[in-house]
């Protein structure tokens, strides 16, 4: 006999989603939600496992949900599921302000985490990762040792990260480029994978504790999210990307590279049958929440653009389910 | 009545049943005619069989009322949502629910039967259940006043109802296993069968991270368990190289040496250090020990990862000192002082007597303080997390960074996952091999200990 | 003979030098450890305290604010829900501007985002208690944001600091601090808000509740099924291969990593009995079966060292075994259980990891009522504020674990006053 | 040792009116057998004393009498031992009440860790022998003046009981084992810690529990064993070699062994 | 008890050739005073034997004399000790060695948990007194051969020392105490867990060690205390009454309370 509403999901959403909880609770009269942090895929799960009061209604994600997972759903009889964008998570490369600050390509980066690299005679085979120093991967880049600390396989921050930054800088060489079409498993492997000679050290979730981590070693980068960077401006940088400063500006307009879209899942069977969900989508997608200036921007998390929340608005308003789409 | 006022209750009636069990047996006594037990036998025979059956009652029907009550509801349903799918009725079955409480949600006239239902069925169901939990303590009374007469054995019978809840109890500990093996054996058994046990349990490479999406890398993903086992057994073993030491020699200086009052004072203090959120020490470790280790090591041009074995260990070292302290400190206080006598008295020094002596007396109980201890060390997870990483290194080299058994199982678990997935699966048989391998490790720790278990007095 | 006498005193004479150095050696090891052990808990409350001793305390604004009854378009008859729908945010806005006369849109976002969300509450919250202070000016101590609060609290006049204040602001900030509007005070919501997204706002006192609750069915299941499990294995069990497997099993259920217990409780607690994910109740359950086998090795530990002659005596008397176990072993034995019960509830006190495959590790604002409400605890608090990108939640963290600390000593104290009243020496 | 193989105890290992019958009692530690095929009978309100040399499994027999040796895990016993004609072995009976019947005086002292006063008030207690705390304290006071021990703890009745000497410790064992006010009581060398005075005190104490009571007594000494009892058993090796009256065992012994050994010309 | 207030102890306390001196010395448990200044010379190459009823400081005192009382929290002790002259409770003094000079049989049997062989090796092996591990063998067989024990433990030297009889344990612990060949042996009751046999070796063995030792018995035993002893002291309620040699104590006492005592006519 549940009356609030039961969220679930991703770490990343987390913060995003348990404000509008709060503010939700706040200036209504329902009780405020319940938001539990178990990971998008997690989250995925608890929400998958069929309906009812004992099953969330709504999950966060980091990340699209996959057609495994709509069966699985379907499968224990949530067939309804409304999905939601709510903006975007950017990845920042960072070092500490003590520091001097980086400028990368995301071919650099590519060179200098990645397992498999192209040979340095410039042929067309790949070798494992020789490089030490950052200036091996490019002379214009200082002379210090490659050490990177980044979440665990097990992260949705990292699939990004790979997915953008790596294979965005592996695409430069154009016989891998080849490769997608002609294998694209191996394709995957070469750009994908992370070195594990120690060069990129698996830090863990946490991300104040890798900010701090790279306070105390002036040598280190780490890979984590724009809000963290935002809050704590004054210890650590973050570097320049394809030219472009991990800002606000740059990541909400797409001209930074490294970024993901964040979403929440609802389950339309429990609308009007657990108090408040309807009031609560409305509150999310509000003007004052997702808005441009709205409290979500305060926390860090990028805006869409105006087009894309229109489109969200109109999913919401409708409760237009994912395979209607 | 509610739960929480029945029980309660219930336990009014009880202590009043062992007054009226206990006046009853002293009044037959008073008449002359020998009791078989005492008149405090018969009071907590009458106690029990007042208290348990209700108490019992209460706990099945907390669990059966809920889909009870559902069950009920559903004839109250319309026809239309009685016919349509189990979640259609599940649904309105929540709903039905929260219209009850008046929860805020729009009315709808065709669940008004079964919503006045629902409250006149709850209504009906606190009546029934207190007047069931109630009468059958009153029954309890009743019978055992009956039985209550000078042979009857009310001492034998409290002691083996006394026994099978003891024995019931540690039965618990069984159970538990029973539902932990239960809990991972399925999802361990479909890993196995997508990777082969051979692979798992001697492959040397970790590297889990296979496809959790249709458009990501697909890298078959290997999954040898080899150096997450190194990684456990290298950082367990540097924590109790910290621990068993200074734990020992703690728990002897505080029950030997030490006056009554630093013990008093340092035992409990140290035992907060079995307290401290893992979190804290996670912290510590990463951000103190660790550049503290690197900087040290670079000074005398060793590399050291910035995330090292050494780190971890030492501070989950310090974490485990009160289990060895504390325990120890228990058995060794237990030590007779008559055994410390006769050593004194052959001239023996403290020391002496306490390594001759006082320590063989109490090995067993100190090898079980040792073994909660590395237990303790080889379950931990936030420390190793924080402070030593998440690469999968095979190494013995305690500077380098490494993995344990639980990370990984807590990473795979809370980390992005997929509910049949080789990555996610490889957490359960993470946990079965574990579990595995702890139950060899204690088995042998329990011969040694029982070779060399010395009875005094 | 005397010859051999004498040789043997001067032998035993001549291993005293050694035997002197090591009892010494001996003794300072022991001392060592001791300090050793004290000083580590010395180093990490220091540091603890060092970092969390500025989160009792909270920056404020103190100003004289109207309250505007036709801006906010409510009387004071109106109802509770009124007075919530009512624009509070506005009104502060509009005070502030008044205040500092802001130009221009992204002057006025600066200045609004100097004042915490909770401002508007705290004088919802006031009107509502008292509708007559309605058209009239009151004088009030508005919470800061936390950046407002970081600055005023840490970074004031330092140039490391994070570019959360912008030159306006600092402009600003610095004039009301000499109009003595800016101040700090002690800060209660600390101790009575529930969680929250704002670092000003957030509390623990929902945290408490849970960790009190949870820690309660613990205790109240863990020990006396810990302390009857040990009595039957030790005293009743019969000797043979079940025993031993018992035994084994309970050792090795201590090594079976926490988060096992979690998904433990989620197959059996959760997904076959029911009970409710996010509550004490569960998570009392989950860290019951986790405290359980410490309590049990404890205890049995304890229950052997109890000297057989004792219980001889008792059987000889013609006491049954049950009498002899309640009557003189158990009491010899409970300093030792109270031990593992110490041990195993500050584990339970300090644990999150199975936790969170309970749903425990989540946003819950409300404080719990009973075992079954919704509740989080301390220690998975400090877990997720210490993820939190917000810099003033790390001081909140370092906070929390004080009052964790706090509750871990005075649960301590308690049983370590009781073990002590219980122990001797025989 | 051959002298003794196949044994058969001499004398009268039999009475009339037997309150304990021992019949082929075997006694076993782990492998290791410490009573032989010993059958015995102790007569009712009569004192017998067990006497041999130490280790000859004195006390093994002693703690078979009320089943004390069901404690220890590896000791297993063969035979059957009756009391007033039922078995005691029997899986039916119930040991506590044997054990409040059959009361027994360890050889080492071993006081509960508690107060003097509640070390004597503890079998009352549990067996119910009290109805009110005067009656209890009149229990006490009686069981401790009777073991001699009275006026040297009625001023601290209620400091620890392991606190006192060793021959007060005994005394004390002695008062809280007849304040049960069992039928038979066993004492297994109940005055190897007591002075002379204490002892004559005991030993008064049995003559006068005699006339209610069946007492057996293991000590090693002759001049007690003559003092006290009525009959005499000789054990060897696990082997009753001999049980005679008691003044017979000490002027005319049967068995070579018993001669030997109360002439002290033994080994 | 007026008759025993600020007495003065009769007979011969001091002697010519002491090797043990105590000199006013008076003990408290707690509040309690367990003895009175008692002063008392114990010679060199003599045995003394301390009697006296049940609780009258007999093992409190002798306890004193290798500091054994050290080890009891509340126990505080005043006057002086002197052995050799040298006052074993000057704070420059170590106890150790002080003990391994002046050994002690303790009341009670306390085997340590270990193997009938390294309960006895244990005191040569702390001292170093062995060289090797053939002279360890040596002295742990003539100890126990010594101690009367050897013949029945030879064949399971390092089976536990607690699974003997009480006093097969009571002889272990004189051969652990004779192991360590100490000066001074002080034997609380050490016969009164054994039969007459071993009683009758282990006064043997000190009629053997007074040749090179000091010997202080207490025993509750007049024979043996007029068998092996050369002088007795007599102790009663904490204060010495009368010393004197044994013969003469036993036939014609000095005073009242001993011949009470002796004659059994106390109480
Ligand atoms: N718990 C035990 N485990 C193994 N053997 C034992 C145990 N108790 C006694 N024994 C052995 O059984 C034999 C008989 O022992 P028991 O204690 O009955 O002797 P006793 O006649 O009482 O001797 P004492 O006069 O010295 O007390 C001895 O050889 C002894 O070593
Ligand atoms: N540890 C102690 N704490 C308190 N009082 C004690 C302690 N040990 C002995 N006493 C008391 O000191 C007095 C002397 O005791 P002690 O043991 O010296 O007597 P004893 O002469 O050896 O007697 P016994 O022949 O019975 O062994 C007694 O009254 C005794 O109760
Ligand atoms: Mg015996
Ligand atoms: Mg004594
Ligand atoms: O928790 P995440 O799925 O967002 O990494």
């Amino acid at each position: 006999e549940r009356d609030y509403i039961s969220i679930v999901g991703s770490s990343t959403v987390y913060p995003f989603s348990t404000v509008v909880a709060e503010r939700f609770g706040k200036s209504t009269n329902f009780r405020t939600p319940k938001v539990e942090s178990t990971g998008s895929g997690g989250g995925l799960k608890l929400f998958c496992s069929g309906v009812g009061d004992a099953t969330p209604d709504i999950t966060n994600a980091s990340r699209a949900i996959k057609s495994s997972e709509i069966e699985l759903c379907a499968k224990n009889g949530v067939t309804d599921i409304v999905e939601v964008m709510i903006g975007y998570d950017g990845i920042v490369f960072a070092n500490t302000a003590a520091a001097p600050h980086m400028e990368l390509t995301r071919k650099d980066m590519y060179l200098a985490l990645a397992k498999m690299v192209p040979a340095q005679d410039g042929s067309d085979t790949l070798i494992e990762n020789p490089y030490k120093t950052w200036k091996d991967v490019n002379p214009v880049l200082p002379a210090k040792k490659i050490e990177v600390l980044g979440p665990p396989p097990t992260s949705g921050t990292r699939d990004a990260f790979v997915e953008l930054a790596m294979e965005g800088g592996c695409k430069a060489f154009p016989f891998i480029k080849a490769m997608k079409d002609s294998d694209k498993n191996k394709y995957k492997a070469v750009c994908h994978g992370l070195r594990e000679d120690g060069a990129y050290v698996e830090a863990g979730e946490n991300d104040n504790l890798i900010v701090q981590k790279l306070v105390a070693n002036p040598d280190a980068f780490g890979i984590f999210g724009f809000s963290f960077l935002e809050q704590n401006a004054d210890k650590v940088q973050g570097s320049t990307v394809d030219g472009k400063l991990p800002t606000f500006d740059a990541i909400s307009d797409g001209s930074y590279p490294v970024s993901r879209s964040l979403f929440f899942y609802v389950k339309k069977a429990h609308v009007g049958v657990i108090p408040g969900i309807e009031e609560y989508l409305a509150e999310f997608t509000s003007e004052r929440a997702m808005g441009e200036e709205g409290y979500l921007a305060d926390k860090g998390m990028i805006p869409m653009t105006d087009k894309e929340r229109t489109r969200v608005l109109k999913t919401v308003k409708n409760l237009t389910p994912l395979a209607a789409k | 009545m509610n739960y929480s006022s029945l029980i309660i209750a219930v336990l009014i009636l009880l202590g009043g049943a062992y007054l009226l069990g206990r006046n009853r047996a002293r009044a037959i006594a008073s008449q002359g005619i020998r009791l078989h037990s005492l008149p405090t036998h018969y009071g907590a025979l009458m106690a029990l069989w007042t208290g348990l059956p209700p108490l019992l009652l209460l706990l099945i029907w907390g669990l059966a009322e809920a889909p009870i009550i559902d069950h009920l509801l559903i004839a109250q349903l319309p026809e239309a949502i009685q016919q349509g799918t189990s979640s259609e009725i599940q649904l309105t079955i929540s709903k039905v629910h929260n219209l009850a409480i008046g929860a805020g949600i729009d009315a709808a006239p065709e669940l008004e039967p079964a919503v006045r239902h629902l409250i006149d069925l709850q209504q009906r169901t606190l009546l029934l259940h207190s007047g069931m939990v109630l009468s059958l303590a009153l029954l309890g009374i009743a019978l055992t006043w009956r039985r209550i007469k000078a042979d009857m054995r009310a001492r034998t019978e409290v002691e083996s109802i006394v026994r099978r809840l003891l024995f019931a109890s540690s039965g618990v500990a069984v159970l538990t296993t029973l539902g932990i093996l239960a809990s991972v054996l399925y999802e361990a058994w479909q890993f196995f069968g997508k990777v082969s046990p051979f692979e798992f349990l001697f492959g040397t490479t970790w590297s889990p991270q296979v496809a959790l999406r249709a458009d990501q890398s697909g890298s078959s993903g290997s999954f040898g368990a080899v150096p997450l086992f190194a990684g456990t057994l290298l950082i367990s073993l540097i924590a109790m190289f910290i621990a068993v030491p200074v734990g020992l020699m703690a728990a002897i200086y505080l029950s030997e040496y030490a006056t009554p009052t630093i013990r008093q004072y340092a035992k409990p203090a140290l035992e907060i250090l079995a307290g401290i959120p893992t979190v804290v020490y996670g912290f510590f470790a990463a951000l103190t020990v660790a550049p503290v280790i690197r900087e040290l090591g670079e000074s005398m041009g060793l590399a050291v990862s910035s995330e090292s074995a050494l780190a971890a260990g030492l501070v989950m070292g310090i974490m485990i000192i009160p289990f060895v302290s504390s325990l120890s400190d228990d058995v060794i206080n237990a030590v007779p002082q008559s055994l410390r006598d006769g050593s004194y008295g052959l001239g023996a020094t403290k020391s002496e007597t306490v390594k001759e002596v006082v320590i063989p007396a109490a090995l067993p109980g100190i090898v079980g303080a040792i073994m909660l201890a590395v237990s303790r060390a080889i379950g931990e997870t936030m420390i190793v997390a924080m402070a030593a990483g998440l690469a999968a290194n095979l190494t013995a080299n305690p500077l380098d960074s490494v993995t344990t058994v639980t990370v990984q199982i807590v990473t795979l678990l809370v980390g992005d996952q997929e509910f049949d997935s080789p990555k996610t699966l490889a957490a359960f048989a993470l946990g079965l091999v574990l579990f595995l391998v702890t139950l060899v490790l204690n088995f042998v720790a329990l011969k040694v200990v029982q070779k060399y278990r010395e009875q005094y007095d | 003979m005397t010859n051999t006498s004498m040789s043997t005193r001067e032998k035993v004479e001549k291993s005293m030098v050694r035997r002197r150095a090591a009892e010494k050696r001996f003794r300072v090891y022991g001392m060592a450890s001791v300090l050793f052990g004290l000083l580590c808990l010395v180093g990490l409350f220091g540091d603890i305290i060092n970092k969390g001793a500025s989160a009792f305390r909270q920056t404020v604004i103190q100003t004289e604010i109207l309250i505007d009854a036709d801006y906010l378009g409510i009387n004071k008859k109106a109802d509770d829900q009124e007075i919530r729908n009512a624009d509070f945010e506005g009104l502060i806005k509009q005070h502030f501007k008044k205040l500092v006369q802001p130009e221009g849109r992204s002057e006025r976002r600066m200045l609004y985002s100097m004042i915490s969300a909770g401002a508007a509450w705290q004088l919802q919250e006031a009107v509502m208690l008292n509708p007559s202070l309605l058209g009239q000016t009151m004088s009030i101590n508005l919470i800061a944001d936390d950046d407002v609060d970081q600055w005023f609290k840490h970074d004031r006049g330092t140039e490391l600091h994070n570019n959360r204040m912008n030159e306006t602001q600092v402009k600003w900030l610095e004039q009301w601090i000499e109009q003595g509007m800016l101040k700090t005070q002690f800060n209660t919501l600390f101790f009575v808000n529930g969680d929250s997204r704002e670092p000003e706002l957030a509390g623990i006192r929902g945290a408490i509740t849970g960790t009190f609750l949870t820690l309660l069915v613990t205790f109240l299941l863990s020990f006396p099924i810990g302390v009857a499990a040990a009595i039957y294995l030790e005293e009743f069990a019969p000797r043979n291969k079940i025993t031993e497997f018992v035994e084994i099993n309970i050792n090795n259920l201590a090594a079976v990593p926490s988060i096992t217990f979690g998904l433990l409780g989620l197959a059996i607690f959760i997904n076959i009995f029911g009970v409710a994910r996010s509550t004490p109740l569960i998570g009392g359950l989950v860290l019951t079966l986790m405290t359980l086998p410490t309590i049990i090795i404890s205890g049995r530990a304890a229950i052997k060292a109890v000297p057989p002659s004792i219980r001889e005596a008792a059987f000889g008397l013609g006491a049954s075994k049950m009498q002899v176990v309640f009557h003189h072993v158990l009491p010899l034995a409970l300093p030792g259980m109270l031990t593992g019960t110490i041990i195993g509830m500050a584990q339970a006190l300090g644990e999150t990891a199975p936790l969170l495959m309970i749903g425990m590790v989540a946003f819950v604002v409300d404080v719990p009522g009973f075992v079954n409400d919704p509740s989080t605890v301390l220690p998975v608090q400090i877990f997720l504020w210490s993820d939190s990108p917000e810099r003033a939640f790390m001081e909140r963290t370092s906070g929390a674990i004080m009052v964790l600390l706090g509750f871990l000593v005075t649960m301590n104290t308690a049983a370590v006053m009781l073990r002590r009243r219980l122990e001797r020496r025989w | 040792m051959s002298i003794i193989e196949n044994h058969k105890t001499n004398g009268a290992a039999f009475c009339e009116n037997p309150k304990l019958k021992a019949r082929d009692v075997g006694v076993f530690y782990g492998e290791k057998q410490a009573i032989f095929d010993v059958s015995l009978d102790i007569g009712a309100n009569e004192v017998i004393a067990l006497i041999g040399p130490s280790g000859c499994g004195k006390s093994t027999f002693l703690r078979c009498l009320n089943r004390m040796n069901d404690t220890i895990d590896i000791c297993q016993i063969r035979g059957e031992i009756l009391l007033d004609g039922e078995n005691i072995y029997d899986p039916k009976v119930d040991v506590v009440p044997l054990r409040a019947r059959v009361g027994m005086v360890f050889q080492k002292p071993n006081p509960f860790p508690k107060s003097i006063y509640d070390n004597v008030a503890y079998g009352p207690r549990i067996h119910g022998l009290a109805h009110s705390r005067v009656d209890l304290d009149e229990i006490v006071e009686k069981s401790l003046q009777r073991a001699g021990l009275w006026n040297e703890v009625k001023d601290r009745l209620h400091s620890p009981g392991t606190g006192l000497s060793g021959g007060q410790q005994q005394r004390l064992c002695i008062a809280r084992t007849i304040a049960v006010d069992p039928e038979v009581i066993l004492m297994d060398e109940p005055c190897s810690a007591l002075d002379p005075i204490a002892t004559a005190k005991i030993e008064e104490l049995i003559d006068e529990l005699r006339e209610n009571y069946t007492i057996a007594i293991v000590t090693h000494s002759m001049q007690q064993a003559a003092r006290v009892s009525q009959r005499t058993a000789y054990f060897h090796l696990g082997q009753l070699i001999e049980v005679n009256p008691t003044d017979q065992v000490f002027t005319t012994p049967q068995h070579t062994l018993t001669e030997a050994y109360i002439t002290g010309r033994f080994g």
